[in-house]
């Protein structure tokens, strides 16, 4: 079967050829997945240590919601934020309906539950062992809150790596609220859903391989910068 | 040696404070009876040493001394639980109430020197004062050459020095120290006894649990011992040399298993 | 304000969009009046749904009662015939259900049902997919009982049910210029098209601005008067893939 | 926008009108997102052990590319898996493509990487601690394996979870291996972009609302499971 | 009370191994040097006691001796390292070559009794047999009422005894012991050194850290004395009590700083 290496030699040509397009896509793709991780994390590393750190009633119930809304699917997602941006919807009037924007908030509310509920996995078997330290210290809730979260920052890295990957492969929710918009909101996966749903399937498969590839160049990244922190020793 | 704060003044404030007490404290985990009933008056100042077996609850009776644990039943009164003023003024001064050295290390995952400071950032130290005051308690511990290395690499008597520095440094009204030199060597054991003694002598309250049976006679005011979850005595060290009141506390001093 | 771009959404669906059509008239509209058109493609419940919500300007699909209930609600202004081509029937060239030249479309459906051979139905309720079930409606034949053995709904797009039929070699109906410009034809070929019930109606519409008060109507009449006026309907007939004229206009003259 | 109650209105009305068709939906969605979360675990759980446990040349490569393999797209998993089992792909004469079997290939291929990649974090987390352990007591490289995964088990059923999440969310890749042939591949998140597609948001709305519902059923089980086990007590 | 198996003319016969030898070590971490030089020879028989400061290296000499860390230069030989057909030997019966307790006890997430089994299991201990062995050594830690509660949240002299009873089970030729009774009650650290002359009298090879002299004094039979990553004295217990040959060694044994 041809088509896989065919697919590489497309995916080569493409990045070669120094496509504008191709580039502007990935570009928008990076965009939005990076913004809306990188808001995912700050909610949901908080989400994960308040879990973590204080106990309430309905604490346990909130953690398994989180857990549970791991399993979100993108396209309910996607609906959700289409009908509260729609026109016709509460927040119609702000006008972010396809735009970049909308992905980026689609995203977010996909990826966040992953984080909350990975990092209150993290943070617990911190919690464990620092959580008497902490409270002989009388730290408040928000310092033994913003402690933890340092001391997991290694574990945390692997857990924002997570939603990176969920939000750069996504494409239910991105679909809907972006619309695929030639040179608007087009990002790499909608491309690669609109490849296929013309039939160039190797065309698809090549967009497929350059966004696995753009997906380890951002991983080997955070792994150079993280074996700088010399993760090993301070574990 | 020991870092006399500025605080001093603040410090004295707030060791005005009530004796310690327990009142019919049990505490039970899983439905099994750990601390089977402990009734006791600590002095607000002078040195308690807490002996007892291996599992006889010495650590959990710590754990409720330092409000970490609640009790299933009873209650522990005194210190400063009761007076909402001088709680405040504790923590406004940045110095807890008491503090704990607990019997294995907790290390923060930074080095010798943040570990630290991330004691004093969190009790009011100003900014500027962390660095030589951090450098001050490096020096107590004679971990100078070892401030940069990453805190959970240090050797075991290296943490333990480390742990009892950083508490020491918050001037706590109470100090609770569960075996604070079981991996020290002979020099480090000779110099914590003498920060313990400069703390004592500064009026701070002093829990002590160990099995050096040496170490309780050179440092006890009074003596506790607990078995199975139970104090069987509490008595000036001279008395409780003199006579340790149960078989189980003879047996324990002298290494035997009890007689029945 | 000066250079601020001027722009509309148009809701379409994806046999427009897949069939190149967009990429073709789009740039040349752009040229001519400055006006981007940002194409939302989706299935054609969806796009009518959007439409409805007022999230967009123009509505352009293939589904003629739908579109006029559409505007008889009120939430477009009025429809117009865009262009038109025809479906056509595809599938395995081995054709087990002997389907080649029969041009009668109820005769070649009642061959496949016959022969119990795969067939991929839309199953989404496009405007394909309603053609096709009106067709076996006419052909006497009850789809329903088969669904899930010969008679495969596959609930996706068209390029989709192309991909699914290529996968299975199953029989499929398409419109003509999605399966031109489809790339994984695998073994399937034409083997029914000509009759004249598989004619394929395009419509254009204006999203009803007194509903949706930010509907950029003047750009959106622009847009459709292009579409539907003599360089809009050239530009659609000159459109052409491995030399096929894919779309072919059929605009009322039109005056405003 | 009424969208929101009626969606939840007919969400009630359908499992309350006992729907055959939504049950058997319902029950291909847990039967084919259970067995590739069974399987990924199985072979996720394993690559992350081994990962943790032998050193050897290209680990640290092996780690960031499953790290990158979290953002492997299911469109992309999808036209790969397509392309092997298509009647002209290597695997074709099998017959697997459209069958709920290809969909179990779909979604462990897609969702291995995820759990590997998480579970290598959870795992390192404890061969901290028990290596010189191990080591002393000359245990082999299956053993450590083995008994690290057992000490590590409270961590692992998060990453099951995830897995699972991950899984039952999942839309791209079964839509193309599976074809959301009604009656035979249809499972829930194809028939709610059946729905989005067909523009009756309120049912997909509702589909989605029954679908985060099992999610949080399954994620309860599993929590009363947890706690039975008395993770706090052992960690 | 030690545990004698059926399988002790293996471990006699593993027994006949090679004296330890350490030549040129030096360990560097980090481009630090930790363990400076290190030559010495350990008999294959007999009780070393290592004594040292805190951060000397001892740890690290443990370590390094059962191959736990691979030495930046220089070599440890001996043992059954290169007899390959005993380590093979050693390898089916299950008994390791050595074995280590460390510092800080290493507890798996399981019971007590687990914990052991874990151990009896990865040394072809019979199924059948696991059960009373276990049995057994709870009873040597006197753990027999906490044999189910998590090893995890045993007291830490509990977690100190079941690691050392753990390991006794598996009947090693060599026993490197990392401050086996550092927070243990007087009557268990007696216990525990009698388990270890009763290893040492079946030809077990004992290496002991500790910073209880008096318990050096009693166990000794060669004193190895660690400063700064250098063997600074290897003599028997009689001459390094007379003469400690350092005056690093003087001022460790009285607890002082050494004088330049
Ligand atoms: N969370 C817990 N769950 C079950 N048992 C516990 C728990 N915490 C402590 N125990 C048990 O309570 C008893 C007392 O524990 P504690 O740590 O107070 O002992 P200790 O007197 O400090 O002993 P040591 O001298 O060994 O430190 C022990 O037998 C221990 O196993
Ligand atoms: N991985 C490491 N990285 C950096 N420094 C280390 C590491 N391991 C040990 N050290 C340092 O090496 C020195 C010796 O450590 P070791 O644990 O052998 O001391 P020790 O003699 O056992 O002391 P103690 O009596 O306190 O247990 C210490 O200063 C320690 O900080
Ligand atoms: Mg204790
Ligand atoms: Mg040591």
């Amino acid at each position: 079967m041809g088509d896989f290496s065919q697919a590489f030699q497309i995916a080569f040509n493409l990045l070669w050829s120094m496509d504008v397009e191709l580039y502007s896509i990935v570009y928008l793709s990076l965009k939005v997945s990076i913004s809306a991780v990188l808001i995912s994390c700050a909610l949901g590393f908080l989400i994960g240590a308040a879990l973590t750190v204080f106990r309430f009633p309905g604490r346990r119930v909130l953690l398994i919601l989180f857990n549970a809304l791991m399993g979100l699917p993108p396209v309910v997602v996607g609906l959700m934020v289409y009908m509260v941006l729609s026109r016709s919807g509460p927040l119609g009037v702000l006008g972010l309906l396809y735009t970049p924007t909308a992905m980026i908030i689609a995203q977010t509310v996909l990826i966040t539950p992953l984080v909350a509920a990975l990092s209150a996995q993290v943070l617990q078997e911190l919690h464990h062992e620092y959580d008497e330290f902490f409270r002989s210290l009388q730290l408040s809730g928000r310092e033994k809150l913003m402690t933890l979260l340092w001391e997991g920052r290694f574990g945390l890295v692997t857990v924002g790596l997570a939603g990176f990957g969920r939000a750069i492969s996504e494409v239910g929710a991105v679909m809907i609220v972006g619309g695929n918009i030639n040179h608007v909101t087009r990002i790499m996966t909608t491309a690669i859903a609109l490849e296929t749903s013309k039939g160039t399937l190797s065309l698809a498969l090549a967009l497929g391989i350059i966004l696995i590839a753009i997906s380890l160049l951002v991983n080997t990244s955070v792994a150079l910068v993280r074996s700088k922190a010399k993760e090993a020793i301070y574990a | 040696m020991l870092e006399q704060t500025n605080r001093t003044s603040t410090s004295t404030a707030l060791r005005r404070c009530k004796p310690l007490q327990f009142k019919d404290v049990v505490l039970e985990i899983d439905g099994v009876a750990l601390i089977r009933q402990i009734n006791c008056t600590l002095d607000s100042s002078g040195k308690t040493i807490v002996l007892g077996p291996n599992g006889a609850g010495k650590s959990l009776f710590l754990r409720l001394l330092a409000g970490l644990m609640e009790p299933t039943s009873g209650a522990i009164t005194g210190g400063l639980e009761e007076q909402d003023g001088l709680r405040k003024l504790a923590q406004d001064t940045g110095a807890p109430c008491m503090s704990l050295v607990f019997q294995n290390p907790v290390m923060l995952r930074r080095t010798a020197f943040e570990n630290i400071a991330f004691v004093l950032r969190h009790h009011q130290v100003p900014k500027h004062e962390i660095s030589s005051k951090v450098d001050k308690a490096l020096a107590i511990a004679r971990l100078e050459t070892r401030a940069h290395v990453p805190a959970r690499r240090l050797s075991g008597g290296e943490q333990q020095r480390l742990a009892l520095a950083r508490t020491l440094m918050i001037n706590p009204y109470a100090l609770l120290l569960d075996e604070p030199s079981a991996s020290l060597d002979p020099l480090s054991t000779a110099i914590v006894e003498d920060m313990i003694e400069r703390a004592d002598a500064m009026g701070t309250k002093i829990v002590l649990v160990t099995h050096d049976i040496k170490q309780a006679k050179r440092m006890a005011d009074d003596i506790l011992f607990i078995h199975e979850g139970r104090v069987l005595a509490h008595k000036s060290k001279r008395a409780f040399f003199k006579d340790p009141g149960s078989k189980q506390a003879q047996a324990y001093l002298d290494g035997r298993v009890p007689q029945e | 304000y000066a250079g601020a771009q001027k722009s509309i959404i148009v809701q379409s669906t994806t046999s427009t969009q897949n069939s190149g059509l967009f990429d073709f008239i789009l740039p040349l509209f752009k040229k001519q009046t400055g006006i981007t058109v940002n194409v939302v493609a989706v299935g054609t419940g969806q796009a009518l749904k959007n439409g409805r919500n007022g999230d967009g300007d123009v509505l352009l699909v293939h589904a003629k009662s739908a579109e006029e209930k559409f505007v008889a609600d009120g939430y477009g202004v009025k429809r117009f015939d865009v262009m038109y081509n025809d479906f056509v029937i595809v599938g395995p060239r081995e054709d087990p259900a002997k389907l080649a030249g029969e041009r009668d479309i109820i005769a070649a459906l009642g061959k496949i049902a016959s022969a119990k051979t795969a067939f991929a139905s839309r199953g989404d309720d496009s405007g394909t997919n309603k053609k096709e079930r009106e067709l076996w409606k006419m052909a006497g034949i009850d789809v329903a009982k088969s669904s899930g053995r010969w008679y495969r709904e596959t609930g996706s797009g068209m390029g989709a049910t192309l991909n699914l039929a290529s996968g299975m070699n199953a029989y499929t109906l398409t419109d003509r210029a999605t399966w031109i410009a489809f790339q994984n034809k695998g073994k399937l070929k034409i083997l029914s098209e000509g009759d004249k019930r598989l004619f394929n109606q395009y419509g254009v519409m204006l999203i009803n601005p007194q509903r949706h008060k930010h509907v950029k109507s003047l750009l959106g009449q622009d847009f459709i008067g292009w579409l539907t006026g003599a360089k809009g309907q050239a530009a659609i007939a000159s459109y052409k893939l491995k030399g096929k004229q894919l779309f072919f206009p059929n605009a009322q003259k039109m005056t405003h």
